[in-house]
């Protein structure tokens, strides 16, 4: 790319169009923001959140945008290191969608922390044994990261490259982007891991402790690789989206086949070692506790959430993406790619509300937690964020190299 | 070589420019803010350290003192002043002030308190004097020797009093204090108290200071 | 188009410069760090200021229990209340109303000036006025009804407290013209009626518990504020010790006290007196009861003759006869066995005492039932003795002057009491509120107490307050009562003000408590008997001329001389306590340790209690006034009183109580809580946090039932459903709870107040609403603890 | 971070004696009017009220007239191996004091990310979901030792730590550099009418804690996580022993169908 001089004008939508798209976006975005000012303003007794849920939706969704947003990393690994260079054609749409997720979850967490202008006390008073200071260090870190990888992208606009200062800037990043891809790599893994670890290490909470190996670096890689394997699975996702939604054709096909074939490879290995992870915990590290199997299934957090999460959102999207008749079919590659991502989405939810509705002290009673309005709205608000950056992104900045030429 | 010499002249205006931005942001970072971000008071009455002190030759204890389990009095109360200020005693202003306004309509004086800490502090006196034997000095400086309060510069955001906090910024310090009687010696930063605690081995944990 | 660019570049220049700049000043920082510190201290969140420490003494007037409590000062502010170690009666225990009593002294429900009321009696409204004008109102409202020569239709109810401010009032309405002092009732006036027939003696029962080795407890919540809680949470205390004392708690369901006690007896509802003849029964067959004091001191034991030659059954045949554990165990569903180990028992824990009446005081049982636990203590000849029954002793204090009266008052205080009480038909009892019709009076006064809300009698409670013409209420908060009054005089609390205790409820000593204002009033408030001076003053006359003094305090100051000349008892401190824990009595008399009376005031203020170790009862021929000058088992007065033919009607026996109805398959029973103050008195918030979820649960309240009572109405855990009573019906939710008798809905009380602030109000439902006062036709005091009741699910 | 094993001369600790306990509410009020804790006008949403020290009732389960229940006052068990809080807390504002034994904290630090409280096995830590407000002139009984706390932080039991403070300052007052027996103890322990709570250093023969805590009635929540806790209970029924989760081979079985026999 940095060799091309002259970038193709690309056909975009008119004006009134698009500010039609993106109003009713705004209006979400809006609306969210009025439940941000009411947290902010009143504090969290607006959440649904309570002494025994103390992470409500807000941090499902943010482990669960962060394991999305994975594909970013992942992208940048496997197309500047192991140089994948199928990725190429999409590695720009990938940097922007982690981009997306982490300032996204960067900006749930603001207002999910009762004391927001206290927040950078975990860097200023960093307890270094903290899983969460390891987490907080590295998105913060792994946003900078990405914000760098961002720049090329902007720098790639038409009329930014009219500044030769910017047009250096771009293309010397571009140069190194390969130390950014491993950093952005290092930093990620750590952080998905670290993810996975804050509930791991929670040895008052049955449900989601594991000791040992099981621990480090077991449940550590789980997270990673579930991270890893859906990530991508959203990126497809995102570029099918948008070339319904544009009616242009932005990537090969094939290419998509690929990407979901890497997706469901990855997640065939993540489910083999998850279910060894249940059956030895199941087995093992429960009952060492004193509760059962069955102890951490109560209705409404019943059985049907292990299903779900390991054989309709997990073996399910597994097989089919590896079919390569399904996956080059995009209704099964969409169906595939969807249950993947909402097996994730599933998989963090059982780590933070079930881990929490499970009572710890045996006179104490499962408890039931409903997200209000206002933390669906901060929900709604960070997809439209991301609705609304990956549409400007897509009409201002060059996202797709090969868009030119497929649409030619 | 026009050409080349308004390209580099282009260049310099530039560079011209960036610094001057640079400068003045900096400096208003550095002085202007600080100015805004504090104000000063005046204390509600003119009292003086050194006439009390020398001229009456009281003594500290009279006024600051440890009640019986232990607390600290602080700054004293007006049935303190009242011992001998039942009645005008002097000529002086500020006596007729101190007075008029608050002995006779038995209203305790509003005193701003230089060395007030933030309210999840809890320091000892006790332990400090007592136990450790530190001079009154070593934190409040020669407050003793004054012949007039100080002013009193508070942050309007935070609501402390600036030695609370940024006396041991020297540049902040230097912006607010214009003159050297307006300096209220010493500093009450937690960072300064950590700092003494591990110097003497002294406990560190969270209960030692705050409540 | 290059010049535009040349500007956006320099502009861009300029802010990159200007941004770098700015970054690498302080002020960024330091901005971000002041914004954090300001969330530090933010100023909507309070900073209690210090202050001079201190540790006062006071007495608790959170209840009628006496406690001495130690109240801590930081300044001007009272800031915590722990236990009085040095107070005789509760030596450093207090109950969570004590300790929380602070929220009501600085509460949101007190008043703050006098009222005069605006509105309606049911929606009013509020106009703050002066003192002068609310006491002139009150004058001259009384000046008009004693020139109407109504004065006798002037009624005051107040507390049910021995306390010279009672005695104010008395001695108030007196010089007015009217004998209408009506006494809020308590489960201790019927143990009073038990004593004045039994022992014939006008007074209170006092249980010796300190000393008794066993302390058989016939449904009294010993250990949710019966009598004083610090002292029976000593004596509970006791059960652990090396020499430990016995709880035996009979009782149907499983209470706090129950589940505590050495033993439970769980039994049918209302049958404790048969229980007691059981025991009797037992102890008369085998001989374990105290023959010679029974042959000795008591009347109506053996059969007897009366002076016209008329054959009696004495009680031991009647117990004999009609109380054989057998037929015990068929009214009680005790097994007979076990009462015969309950008798063994009883007898083998020399001394022991038999205490009854149920609740925490607040409930009302029939006279019989007292009367039957009362002969347990005479059958073991356990009647003024260590370890056993006292009448509780008088405190020596000054007397009143006599009340000066004029022509009206004279001719006011001649006519009979509106309640009833005295009257023929209810020789036996002092106050019955419940008899007062609201058509007789033409002005009440309304003095530290709630009947609006806590008079078993909620009919006419209720008339009362909506027809009595002029209502003026003497109170520290807005409760039910108060605010349907027309005037307001709002008084100071217990820590502000001057007041006294003379009887410590239970207790056998003599123990006097003085409350003197800890802190200055915090409002515009005043003393109950410095209102009723200034009221005098302003009436004038001979009224005026009954009330010579200036204040409060002085009355009290006055009335201590009379401890003072007996030159008898100790003050409360740490050497009288230290000695006591010896066993042994006041160094000197009190006149040497005070000479003169100042000092002793002065040590008074400062400790606040005074107290006799030495109880001094005197022989029992003065605690046995009958006219047989015995123990009565037979009691004439009540023979005199009533003309009954039949013997067991005189003497205790067991009446069944009426808890069928047709169509009400269950029985309510009211459940007296520690938590909730169910004498329509404040409950401070923190008492309300310790509540349970399945007690109250947003504002609905849960009643509790056995799980088989449930299966058989098929209801479930926390359903709604409505508990009906002959009287009416709640809406509440459910609570299993296997400690609940089958059958038995228990539902707490002090719960659905109308009134006080929104921490209180609107909390569950008033259990009044569905409980039945039946009159006791002896007493004329209500019967009051249990109605027949149905479930329904809504 | 906790040590590994305590070697410290100081464990301050409580032995609660749950046969004496009748759950009279004394200690919590007094604790909660101690140390400034707030109150709202609906108490009865036990999720979200501020409780620093909660009195738990359990059942034996059993029928009429065989039912019995048991009170289990529960302060913060200030942990002492591993204290699960203070190693999750990002911005170390909780902390493991090792001359003493306390866990503290300081709540002007804490950040409201509330991931001590998903560690806390306990339910021990309180978040302030709402600003803190007192009606009328009640802020005027507020203890001027105890800081009120703002909304958005978490916070908890401390054993009273600020006593600790006042004694200590009591005692140089009165010319000596160390602490007697019963100079220091929680208004929790002071308040128990029962003399259930006991209170001191579980490392000094001195106290009677440290006795108590070798009883064969002794036992502690949860001992199977290996928290160390330095609050002991006391009781001689099996079946409270059972419910604090003590034993994890008899409780595997007791503890499913014991799950309906609570109160709150």
């Amino acid at each position: 790319m940095s060799s091309q001089t002259d970038m193709p004008t690309l056909q975009r939508c008119s004006a009134p169009k698009f500010l039609l798209w993106l109003s009713f976006w705004v209006l979400l975005l809006l609306w969210g923001a009025y439940g941000a000012f009411l947290c902010l303003y009143k504090g969290l007794n607006q959440t649904g959140m309570n002494n025994y849920f103390v992470f409500g939706v807000w941090i499902t969704v943010d482990l669960a945008i962060i394991a999305l947003g994975a594909g970013a990393f992942f992208s940048g690994f496997l197309f500047y290191v192991l140089r994948f260079n199928f990725l190429k054609e999409l590695i720009g749409a990938a940097v922007v969608v982690g981009f997306i997720c982490y300032s996204g979850a960067i900006g749930m967490l603001t207002i999910d922390i009762g004391q927001p202008l206290r927040g950078y006390f975990s860097f200023w008073h960093a307890n270094v044994h903290s899983m969460l200071t390891e987490v907080i260090f590295c998105i913060t870190l792994y946003l900078f990261v990405l914000t760098i990888e961002f720049v090329p992208l902007i720098t790639e606009n038409r009329r930014i490259r009219e500044m030769p200062f910017l047009r250096h800037l771009g293309e010397n990043l571009h140069g190194i982007m390969v130390v950014f891809a491993l950093v952005g790599t290092f930093l990620s893994f750590f952080h998905q891991g670290s993810l996975g670890g804050m509930f791991g290490t929670l040895f008052a909470r049955p449900f989601s402790y594991r000791t040992g190996v099981a621990i480090w670096p077991w449940t550590f890689f789980l997270f990673i690789l579930s991270a890893i394997a859906a990530g991508p699975a959203l990126t497809t996702l995102v570029v099918w989206a948008t070339q319904k939604i544009t009616r242009r054709r932005l990537v090969n096909r094939p290419t998509l086949s690929r990407l979901a074939k890497l997706s469901a490879i990855l997640l065939v290995i993540y489910l083999v070692l998850k279910a060894a992870d249940t059956i030895y915990w199941a087995n093992f590290t429960a009952p060492e506790m004193g509760f059962r199997f069955t102890d951490f299934y109560k209705s409404p957090y019943g059985m049907w959430l292990l299903f779900g999460e390991f054989y309709l959102f997990g073996l399910v999207p597994a097989i089919i993406l590896l079919i390569p008749r399904a996956r080059d079919n995009d209704f099964w590659l969409v169906i595939g790619c969807l249950f993947t991502c909402m097996g994730i989405v599933l998989n963090r939810f059982s780590f933070t509300i079930q881990t929490l509705a499970v009572p710890v002290m045996p006179f104490e009673k499962f408890v039931v937690y409903s997200p209000t309005w206002q933390e669906w709205s901060i929900v709604a608000a960070v997809i439209s964020y991301g609705v609304i950056l990956f549409s400007l992104a897509y009409r201002y900045l060059h996202l797709f190299p090969r868009e030119a030429e497929l649409n030619g | 070589m026009r050409v080349i010499s308004q390209k580099r002249m282009n260049s310099a205006i530039m560079v011209a420019i960036f610094l001057a931005g640079f400068v003045v942001f900096h400096f208003i970072g550095r002085y202007f803010v600080p100015m805004l971000a504090y104000t000063r008071h005046e204390q509600p009455v003119d009292f003086s350290h050194v006439f009390h002190g020398n001229d009456v030759d009281m003594s500290c204890e009279t006024c600051h003192f440890f009640y019986e389990d232990g607390s600290w009095s602080g700054i004293p109360t007006l049935d303190v002043c009242m011992n001998c200020h039942s009645e005008q005693l002097g000529e002086s202003e500020a006596e007729k002030v101190f007075v008029t306004e608050y002995v006779q309509k038995n209203r305790e004086v509003q005193w701003e308190l230089y060395f007030r800490q933030p309210q999840c502090v809890s320091f000892s006196h006790s332990s400090h004097v007592k136990e450790a034997k530190l001079a009154c000095e070593t934190c409040h400086g020669p407050q003793g020797l004054s012949r007039h309060p100080t002013k009193y510069i508070v942050n309007r955001i935070t609501k402390y009093s600036y030695v609370v906090y940024d006396s041991a910024s020297s540049t902040i310090g230097s912006a607010l204090v214009r003159s050297p009687e307006e300096n209220v010696w010493g500093t009450m930063g937690m960072d300064e108290c950590a700092k003494c605690h591990r110097a003497r081995g002294v406990s560190t944990a969270c209960f030692i200071c705050h409540k | 188009m290059k010049v535009d660019r040349r500007i956006f570049l320099k502009t861009l220049a300029f802010a990159g410069g200007g941004s770098l700049g700015f970054l690498s000043s302080p002020a960024p920082w330091h901005i971000v760090r002041d914004l954090a510190r300001w969330t530090q201290n933010w100023p909507w969140v309070p900073v209690p200021p210090h202050g001079q420490p201190a540790y006062e003494k006071a007495i608790c007037m959170m209840c009628d229990g006496g406690c001495g409590i130690k109240v801590r000062k930081v300044g001007p502010r009272m800031v915590r209340i722990d236990g009085d170690k040095d107070h005789p009666l509760n030596r450093g225990l207090i109950c969570p109303h004590g300790t929380a009593a602070l929220q009501t002294v600085y509460g949101p429900s007190r008043i703050r000036q006098p009222l005069k009321r605006t509105g309606t009696r049911e929606k009013p409204d509020w106009k703050p006025v002066s003192w002068e004008q609310a006491i002139g109102e009150v004058a001259a409202k009384i000046q008009e009804i004693r020139a109407a020569g109504e004065s006798h239709r002037i009624v005051c109810i107040t507390n049910n407290c021995e306390s010279t401010v009672n005695q104010l009032l008395e001695r108030f309405l007196q010089a007015v013209g009217s004998k209408n002092l009506v006494r809020m009732n308590s489960g201790r006036d019927v143990r009073n009626v038990a004593l004045k027939l039994m022992q014939g003696v006008d007074g209170d029962m006092a249980y010796d518990i300190e000393n008794a080795k066993l302390i058989a407890s016939f449904g009294c919540s010993l250990l949710e504020g019966w009598g004083t809680w610090g002292r029976l949470y000593r004596s509970y205390a006791r059960t652990f010790a090396d020499n430990p004392v016995q709880i035996i708690q009979v009782e149907p369901n499983l209470s706090i006290t129950a589940s505590k006690a050495t033993q439970w007896v769980p039994i049918k509802p209302g049958t404790e007196g048969a229980l007691a003849l059981g025991i009797a029964h037992v102890l008369i067959r085998e001989r374990l009861h105290d023959e010679d004091f029974v042959e000795k001191h008591c009347f109506g034991f053996e059969d007897w003759e009366d002076s016209s030659g008329k054959g009696h059954s004495g009680f031991k045949s009647h117990v004999l006869a009609q109380y054989a554990p057998q037929a015990v165990e068929r009214i009680t569903t005790v097994p007979a066995k076990e009462i015969e180990k309950l008798a063994f028992k009883f007898a083998e824990n020399m001394p022991a005492v038999a205490v009854g009446g149920k609740g925490d005081g607040q409930l009302f049982t029939n006279v019989y039932e007292l009367m039957a636990i009362h002969s347990l203590n005479a059958l073991m000849g356990n009647i003024n003795k260590t370890g056993g029954v006292f009448v509780k002793p008088e405190v020596p204090l000054t007397p009143l002057p006599p009340v000066v009266m004029d022509e009206e008052a004279a001719r006011g205080y001649a006519v009979d009491r509106l309640d009833g009480a005295g009257s023929a038909a209810h020789p036996f009892s002092k106050s019955l509120p419940g008899n007062l019709k609201a058509d007789e009076i033409r002005m009440l006064f309304v003095h530290d107490s709630n009947p609006y809300y806590a008079m078993p009698e909620q009919n006419t409670a209720h008339e009362l307050f909506e027809k009595a013409p002029f209502i003026v209420a003497l109170s520290c908060c807005m409760n039910e009562s108060a605010a349907r009054a027309d005037l307001i005089l709002p008084l100071n609390t217990g820590l502000e003000k001057w007041d006294d205790q003379i009887v410590a409820p239970d207790s056998p000593h003599p123990i006097y408590n003085l409350s003197r204002p800890l802190v200055e009033p915090l409002y515009d408030n005043k003393d109950a008997g410095g209102v009723l001076i200034e009221i005098a003053k302003t009436l004038g006359g001979t009224i005026a001329e009954s009330f010579p003094w200036a204040s409060m305090g002085e009355v009290l100051e006055m009335r201590v001389q009379g401890i003072h000349e007996t030159g008898r008892g100790m003050i409360a401190s740490p050497d009288a306590m230290a000695m006591l824990d010896r066993g042994l009595g006041p160094e000197g008399s009190l006149s040497q340790q005070y000479p003169s009376f100042a000092s002793l005031w002065k040590k008074l203020l400062e400790d606040n209690c005074w107290f006799d170790p030495e109880p001094h009862h005197g022989p029992l021929q003065k605690a046995l006034l009958t006219p047989s000058k015995k123990f009565e088992f037979y009691s004439q007065r009540l023979k005199d009183a009533f003309g009954f033919e039949e013997d067991a009607a005189c003497m205790p026996h067991y009446e069944e109580a009426s808890l069928n109805k047709d169509g009400f398959d269950l029985v309510i029973m009211a459940e007296d809580t520690l938590t909730m103050a169910d004498d329509g008195k404040d409950t401070p918030p923190f008492l309300m946090k310790q509540l349970s979820d399945n007690v109250l649960k947003g504002n609905e309240l849960f009643v509790r039932i056995n799980p088989i009572t449930a299966l058989y109405h098929d209801l479930e855990e926390g359903d709604r459903v409505i508990v009906e009573s002959p009287r009416g019906k709640v809406e509440v939710r459910l609570h299993l709870f296997e400690g609940v008798r089958e059958g038995v809905v228990l539902i707490p009380l002090g719960f659905g107040h109308s009134a006080y602030d929104e921490f209180l109000r609107d909390k569950g439902v008033n259990a009044n609403e569905v409980l039945e006062a039946k009159t006791d036709t002896i007493t004329g005091l209500p019967i009051w603890w249990a109605t027949p009741g149905k479930i329904t699910k809504v | 971070m906790s040590t590994e094993s305590p070697q410290q001369s100081v464990r301050y600790g409580m032995v609660i004696d749950l046969d004496k306990c009748t759950g009279c509410g004394n200690c919590a009020v007094a604790c909660h009017m101690e140390n400034n804790v707030p109150f709202r006008t609906d108490e009865s949403d036990k999720s979200r009220n501020m409780a620093w020290l909660r009195i738990y009732k359990v059942k034996n389960g059993a029928e009429y007239p065989h039912a019995r229940v048991a009170y289990i006052p529960r302060p913060c068990m200030q942990c002492d191996r591993h204290t699960p809080c203070v190693s999750v807390c990002p911005a170390s504002a909780t902390n493991y004091d090792k001359s003493t034994g306390l866990v503290d904290q300081i709540n002007t630090r804490c950040i409201g990310c509330r991931y001590c409280m998903a560690a806390c096995p306990y339910m021990v830590r309180c978040f302030n979901w709402w600003d803190p407000a007192w009606p009328a002139d009640a802020e005027k009984y507020l203890n001027p030792d105890v800081a009120p706390r703002m909304r958005g932080v978490v916070e908890k039991c401390t054993f009273c730590s600020h006593r600790y403070i006042q004694a200590k300052n009591r005692a140089r007052q009165e010319g000596r550099n160390y602490l007697e027996k019963g100079d220091y103890i929680p208004a929790c322990v002071e308040a128990c009418p029962v003399e259930a709570m006991h209170f001191g250093d579980l490392n000094d023969p001195e106290y009677e804690v440290a006795h108590l805590i070798k009883s064969p009635r002794a036992f502690r929540l949860l001992e199977r996580l290996h928290t160390e806790p330095k609050v002991y209970y006391l009781s001689s029924h099996e079946w409270v022993r059972r419910w604090a989760d003590n034993d994890a081979v008899n409780t595997q079985s007791a503890y499913s169908q014991q799950r309906q026999g609570v109160e709150s």
